[in-house]
């Protein structure tokens, strides 16, 4: 056997045979990883949406998802909106909940974050950030209210704190909120979330 | 499916590439003696340049061609020799190991300082302006030798001079190069009797700056003529070979030690 | 074996009164004023950091010399001192003891000694401890508290640099007064506060000639130029250049830090191009960056084009013909 | 190449060749997962995994693959591997995979495996390539384990998630950082020098 063939014959042959590992690999892999997602995601929407005990998705594009979480008896608890842009650092993904007819947003919760540990990162702390995004209303685009408040009191319902010595990574979440509030807005008015036209039906 | 999209993909592209890499072999082939390879794994791969080559595998690419002889790595020595000689089909030559000696006994104790020296503790910035030392021939003892070593060959003696480990020298001159009063010369192993001093000060200064100075006297000369003759006030021995044994013990008489057997202190 | 103590050096060969001991007290001199008026604002805070920094870089400094077993006497030439006092300086004053400590170590060891010791060094001691403190610590590094003698209850106290970033102070008309600037009576480090002592040391460095004036010159100047341009163009919006003269870490900057012998250019054209450099980045960070004070990483960002600036800056040998 | 004892092929890349310490090889992932401990040993451990079965898998067919498209075989063993490994974490481990982010597909282009795929498995008998791919995975553990240790002890006050330091002690967040990264690094590359000249001049 000549050389060129022979080269031809061990790396395809070595491909083939990595192609069948990985395929094998990835089978025996792909459910479990599956489930790793939709658990995060669904544990993600407990937390937004309380009560929520069987969701699914209603609208999807890239970087935004809407879930529709119902509760037990059926009633629709809220929406959860899956969110994503980028940070200080890196990338931000977000998920936050509304009541039923979209009017508030109920809670907020950062799912992956990469800002500056101890600065930025606080920006997953319930006490310092977290708990001022409660209760906020949708109808317009939300601000930050600037110095720092010291309780969700002293803010407007369409503001939320700033975190102190984290202003742009506050900024970049409140940006990512703002940005998906308006797709929210949009769908909306041209009737594309499926629950509108089941409560209207 | 699923199972045979991955399999196919990398099947084909393996498949491709290896076209593209058939074609390189083919047509992007540079042309190369089989034996530089061969002969440059022989070599100790220090890539010390002691063959006069860059590195290595210049040395074996010049061996091939016939530009180099294959004793020509005094690194690996008679072993690498005969080993590339044989692959080569030719001649290996005797080789003849060589090991570096410091030629100065410029100690401590012997040479006088000039003075406090402040500068950047190299020779080579000592010497730059006129040494630490009041002989201007003579070891400035910073070391450049010691540090430029790649095998540890040579270390920093208690007298201030460098002491060279015989079983370690691989002769490949770095310290040669290194040394910016050329002190450090590559002898034969074999050989004994050396002038330990590069003065060419007139007697009377060399001896005040340095207890063990060549001071010209002529003793050695008159011992053995056939070899040795003086030179700018310093002793040379013109031809090692020349000696005659006997004669050594009436070289050895020199009264500054400056010529004369290698001694214990000078080895390691 | 020493018959006569003669020195042996290379070349150049100074004779002159000057030594490193003798400018490294000059520049401690120079930096008393700032060093009283920031004990008189501070009071015993500002001792206390004082004296750890500076007792924690000789302290560094000795233990390197010895693991190096370099000379003692460099210790006492007064390099350490300052290093300590300078990063002292840039510290808030709320500071805890033991991370000044942590800072004027790592300004010492990652500073200086790793280079090789004091002339080795590429960036200004004092800075690096500072800047591996803002890195380590930036909460603490950012809090500040207000001088002893204003009284204000609230914990947290922000810089007027702060004010100016974060707060849009120029707009809401909350902009600290020049005057507060030229005293010292703000919040801020402990030895940036006051304009005036600061100026005050500096007429001392120029009368004893130990730093190079285009230096300070340059870097003020641009700063000058470059926030005058904005303020002119919308004075409701960007400070006065006046502002951001006196304003953060700028005068103790520019006089005592990006001046540093060892780490700043040594010819003229160098030391312009040096000094607009940090002048320029002072007003880039300061006006659009994401800190509200940039003396530091401009400096330190300059530092690293000194050697560049020396190689391409170096005036033609007499007699010699440029290169074609 | 002279025959080492195994024992002596074990140990060296625990010290005279460690691939960090002493051949600076594979810093991308030396430097960018090392902020915690959990995640120094997780990328220790996978590598090993890779350089091991790849060296095992390259060592017994080196006969077989020609010289010319040898890197080619090399990087998809080496690539199948890595993705192997990459899954397995995705499955079992999503936490740590999630932490160590894209630096496990970056294994396939460390330098250590590849390299040892080119310098040694290619040339030598299997278990001896099974030894060296195992004193190589010991002293990258090693390595990695030190400074993750350090930089998560100093940037944290933790070790593996647990508090080790007081409540005096206050987090150097730069040691999470590049920047402290580098700096452990380089603290510890002038520690191993000095060790191994001091050990070189009692020699």
């Amino acid at each position: 056997m000549n050389l060129s063939s022979r080269m031809v014959i061990v790396l395809t042959s070595v491909g083939l045979i990595s192609g069948s590992f990985l395929a094998s690999v990835g089978l025996l892999t792909k459910e479990r990883i599956a489930l790793n997602r939709q658990q995060e995601t669904e544990a993600a929407i407990v937390t937004v949406v309380p009560g929520t005990t069987n969701s699914q998705i209603v609208y999807e594009e890239e970087g935004f998802t809407v879930y529709e979480g119902k509760e037990d008896n059926g009633n629709l608890a809220g929406f959860a909106i899956y969110a994503s842009g980028t940070g200080f650092q890196g990338k931000i993904t977000l998920m936050y909940g509304t009541d039923s007819s979209m009017t508030k947003i109920k809670f907020l919760t950062i799912i992956e974050q990469r800002e500056t540990p101890g600065l930025g990162s606080k920006i997953t702390d319930v006490e310092a950030f977290l708990r001022y995004w409660e209760n906020k209303d949708m109808s317009s685009s939300l601000t930050l209210h600037k110095p720092a408040a010291s309780s969700p009191e002293e803010l407007a319902p369409t503001e939320v704190n700033t975190i102190t010595g984290a202003t742009i990574s506050s900024e970049k979440v409140l940006e990512i909120v703002n940005l998906s509030l308006e797709r929210l807005r949009n769908l909306k008015k041209e009737g594309k979330l499926s629950s509108e036209e089941q409560d209207a039906s | 499916m699923e199972v045979l999209i991955p399999i196919i993909t990398m099947g084909a592209l393996s498949f491709l590439f290896s076209f593209g890499l058939v074609f390189a072999y083919k047509k992007l082939k540079v042309e190369e003696d089989p034996k530089i390879e061969e002969v440059s794994e022989m070599l100790p791969q220090a890539n010390c340049g002691a063959c006069g080559y860059s590195g290595c595998r210049a040395f074996a690419e010049a061996v091939v061609r016939g530009d180099a002889a294959a004793n020509g790595c005094p690194v690996g020595g008679e072993e690498v020799a005969n080993k590339v000689a044989e692959a080569l089909g030719i001649k290996a030559g005797e080789v003849i190991k060589k090991v570096v000696r410091v030629l100065c006994r410029g100690t401590q104790d012997a040479a006088k300082n000039r003075g406090v020296y402040l500068g950047i503790s190299t020779c080579y910035a000592s010497h730059l302006i006129g040494g630490n030392k009041q002989c201007s021939y003579g070891c400035l003892s910073y070391g450049d030798c010691v540090r430029v070593c790649p095998f540890d060959a040579l270390y920093m003696g208690e007298a201030g001079l460098p002491v060279v480990m015989e079983e370690k020298c691989t002769a490949c001159g770095k310290c040669v190069d290194a040394c910016p009063r050329n002190l450090l010369e590559l002898h034969p192993i074999s050989q004994e009797i050396f002038v330990f001093c590069h003065s060419l000060d007139r007697g009377p200064t060399a001896r005040k700056v340095c207890k063990n100075a060549c001071i010209a006297c002529g003793i050695c000369v008159r011992a053995c003529p056939e070899a040795i003759v003086l030179e700018n006030n310093l002793a040379k021995i013109l031809d090692y070979k020349k000696i005659d044994p006997e004669t050594i013990p009436d070289i050895e008489k020199c009264p500054t030690g400056a010529i004369g057997r290698l001694r214990k202190d000078d080895e390691g | 074996m020493i018959d006569k103590t003669y020195i042996l050096q290379s070349s150049p060969h100074f004779k002159d009164k000057d030594s490193v001991p003798k400018i490294m007290y000059v520049v401690i001199l120079s930096l008393m004023p700032s060093f009283l008026t920031s004990v008189y604002f501070f009071r015993f805070r500002a001792i206390a950091l004082f004296v750890s920094c500076i007792g924690a870089c000789l302290a560094t400094e000795a233990l390197f010399l010895w693991l190096r077993k370099k000379p003692k006497h460099s210790l006492l030439d007064g390099s350490a001192v300052i290093t300590g006092l300078l990063l002292a300086m840039t510290l808030p004053p709320s500071l805890s003891l033991d991370r000044a400590v942590i800072g004027a170590v790592a300004a010492i060891a990652i500073g200086k000694q790793v280079f090789g010791g004091l002339g080795h060094n590429i960036f200004n001691p004092a800075l690096v401890g500072r800047a591996f403190l803002q890195t380590a610590f930036p909460v603490a590094m950012t809090t500040w508290i207000p001088p002893a003698m204003l009284k204000v209850n609230t914990v947290t106290f922000a810089t007027p640099l702060d004010n100016l970033k974060f707060q849009d102070a120029v707009a809401q008309g909350t902009l600290t007064s020049l005057k507060d600037l030229f005293l010292g009576n703000i919040g801020g480090c402990l030895g940036e506060t006051s304009a005036l002592a600061l100026l005050l040391g500096a007429i001392y460095l120029f009368y004893k000639r130990a730093i190079d004036w285009r230096i300070p010159v340059g870097i003020i100047c641009a700063l000058t130029v470059f926030t005058g341009i904005f303020w002119l163009a919308n004075p409701d919006k960007y400070a006065s250049p006046l502002f951001h003269i006196l304003a953060g870490g700028l005068l103790i900057g520019a006089f005592f830090m990006a001046t540093d012998m060892v780490t700043s250019p040594i010819t003229p054209l160098g030391s312009w191009i040096y000094a607009l450099g940090i002048g320029i980045m002072v007003g880039l960070i300061r006006l659009f960056g994401g800190y509200p004070e940039g003396v530091m990483y401009s400096i330190l960002f300059m530092n690293t084009f000194v050697p560049l600036l020396n190689r391409y800056t170096r005036p033609r040998i007499l007699g010699e013909r440029r290169e074609k | 190449m002279p025959a080492k004892s195994i024992r002596a092929e074990y140990l060296k890349g625990l010290w005279q060749e460690n691939p960090v310490f002493r051949q600076l090889l594979g810093m991308c992932p030396t430097l960018a997962v090392t902020g915690a401990v959990i995640n120094g040993i997780a990328m220790g451990l996978a590598t090993s995994f890779v350089l091991i079965f790849s060296s095992l898998v390259i060592s017994s067919i080196k006969k077989l693959i020609p010289s010319q498209v040898r890197i080619a075989c090399y990087v998809v063993i080496i690539a199948t591997f890595v993705t192997m490994a990459d899954r397995f974490l995705a499955a079992f481990f999503l936490p740590i995979s999630k932490s160590l982010g894209p630096y496990v597909p970056l294994i396939v282009v460390n330098c250590i495996i590849l390299g040892r795929q080119e310098a040694f498995s290619s040339k030598n008998s299997v278990g001896r390539s099974l030894i060296d791919a195992l004193g190589m995975s010991s002293g990258f553990v090693l390595a990695l384990l030190i400074l993750s240790s350090i930089r998560e002890i100093l940037g944290s006050g933790t070790f593996l998630g647990h508090q080790v330091m007081g409540a005096w002690f206050k987090p150097w967040l730069i040691m999470i950082f590049p920047s402290g990264a580098f700096i452990t690094l380089g603290i510890l590359l002038a520690i191993a020098l000095v060790i191994e000249s001091k050990a070189k001049q009692r020699r």
